[in-house]
């Protein structure tokens, strides 16, 4: 398992491969890539990403343990950046293997509901109309009941 | 005890983090003394709803014991992935 | 979209990076991909990959469309192999963007369901014990009820 | 119309396409001439339930109709992805 949360960039490609060579009899890689995007209407000019240095390893590495124990899983990899980025930067990626497809689909899928809505990071978009802290969205709460 | 602020709780309140030297019993006591102390703390705790707490950076409740609390740290939900 | 049926080796990484580089707007992109594994036991030497050439690339892009049509996505791209493979080669990959996470994880789950029951190809095992067709899982043709 | 085997229907049968120049009304009738044959095609279709057709490269059924089809194929379930 590999868990990190960074300020520096990272290239999915060279992760993705990384992940796929370390594995051994997994049969099934689920990757997710999270990326910068420009805002409906108004142009986004940055994003800065905020986190709680203290506490955001342990949240994560809480999160991952879970899926762990809940699927039948080669290897969990999580990369998550904060500081400042611009559109089209890769935010963060989970990787998940496993033996089985749905177990690698569903662990990177319950690894995604609850880095969205419980790990220490926040969002601030910078745009042509100001500046605004992204507000968390009822239905990324919802997703966490049903796992 | 350390108070640590993120986000826009940061920015109301226009600190990253201060010390408080006689912690309260709970949570919800600490939010009342401090809104009871300025505009911007007020401003910042108007709504708690729209507020999570961190006990020694663990997700807690409003209702939860100080007791032996190294840092409490408020911010508003949650935007990782 | 690009749906590729090939018998040359493909790179992971450079297919997942490529394909973000192409997308605009979308913020998540998933990727899975599927690779030669051991067996619980018997050792494996090869795995053939047989397919119907007329038919397959009709099938493959037949699954994308309707992926498309059913969730709110960027792009598309499937590739899949036939002929000998060996263990950790990569056989198919999946990469689906999208604005939002749930849209770009369905549709890949999707492709894979179907790609695995409904793309004309089949998988025989040479191991030490022999030579054998792969065999399709009722739970791989009961996924298929889910959509 | 051609007939295509695949997988180990073609191993069964021992070849991977064949010509037939009347093509029988269903795809159930070109099964029956088939099985009529020779043993080696009772073999590769004593289970219809373990098999699957193609009628020009879609996906069919065993009562499908074959009038005006140019090539159809059986095979095993598929196993991709």
């Amino acid at each position: 398992m590999d868990v990190r949360v960074q300020e520096a960039a990272f290239d999915l490609g060279s992760e993705a491969n990384a992940f796929v060579a370390k594995q051994s009899g997994m049969g099934a890689v689920v990757t997710f890539t999270g990326i910068v995007r420009d805002l409906d209407g108004a142009r986004l000019s940055t994003m800065e990403i905020e986190h709680y240095p203290g506490m955001t390893q342990k949240a994560l590495d809480t999160i991952a343990n879970e899926a762990a124990s809940r699927w039948n899983l080669g290897d969990i990899l999580i990369i998550h950046r904060y500081g400042m980025l611009h559109p089209d930067d890769l935010i963060m990626m989970v990787a998940t293997a496993a033996r089985h497809r749905a177990d690698a689909f569903q662990a990177a899928e319950f690894l995604m509901d609850f880095l969205k809505s419980r790990a220490p990071f926040w969002k601030k978009e910078v745009t042509e109309a100001g500046t605004d802290w992204v507000a968390a969205r009822d239905e990324d709460e919802d997703a966490l009941s049903r796992w | 005890m350390d108070v640590l602020y993120f986000a826009w709780v940061r920015e109301r309140i226009g600190l990253p983090k201060e010390r408080i030297d006689t912690p309260p019993a709970t949570v919800m006591d600490l939010v009342n003394e401090l809104r009871a102390r300025e505009e911007r703390y007020e401003a910042a705790f108007a709504d708690l709803g729209a507020l999570r707490v961190a006990v020694d950076q663990e997700l807690s409740d409003f209702d939860a014991p100080l007791a032996g609390a190294r840092e409490v740290a408020f911010f508003p939900p949650m935007t990782g992935g």
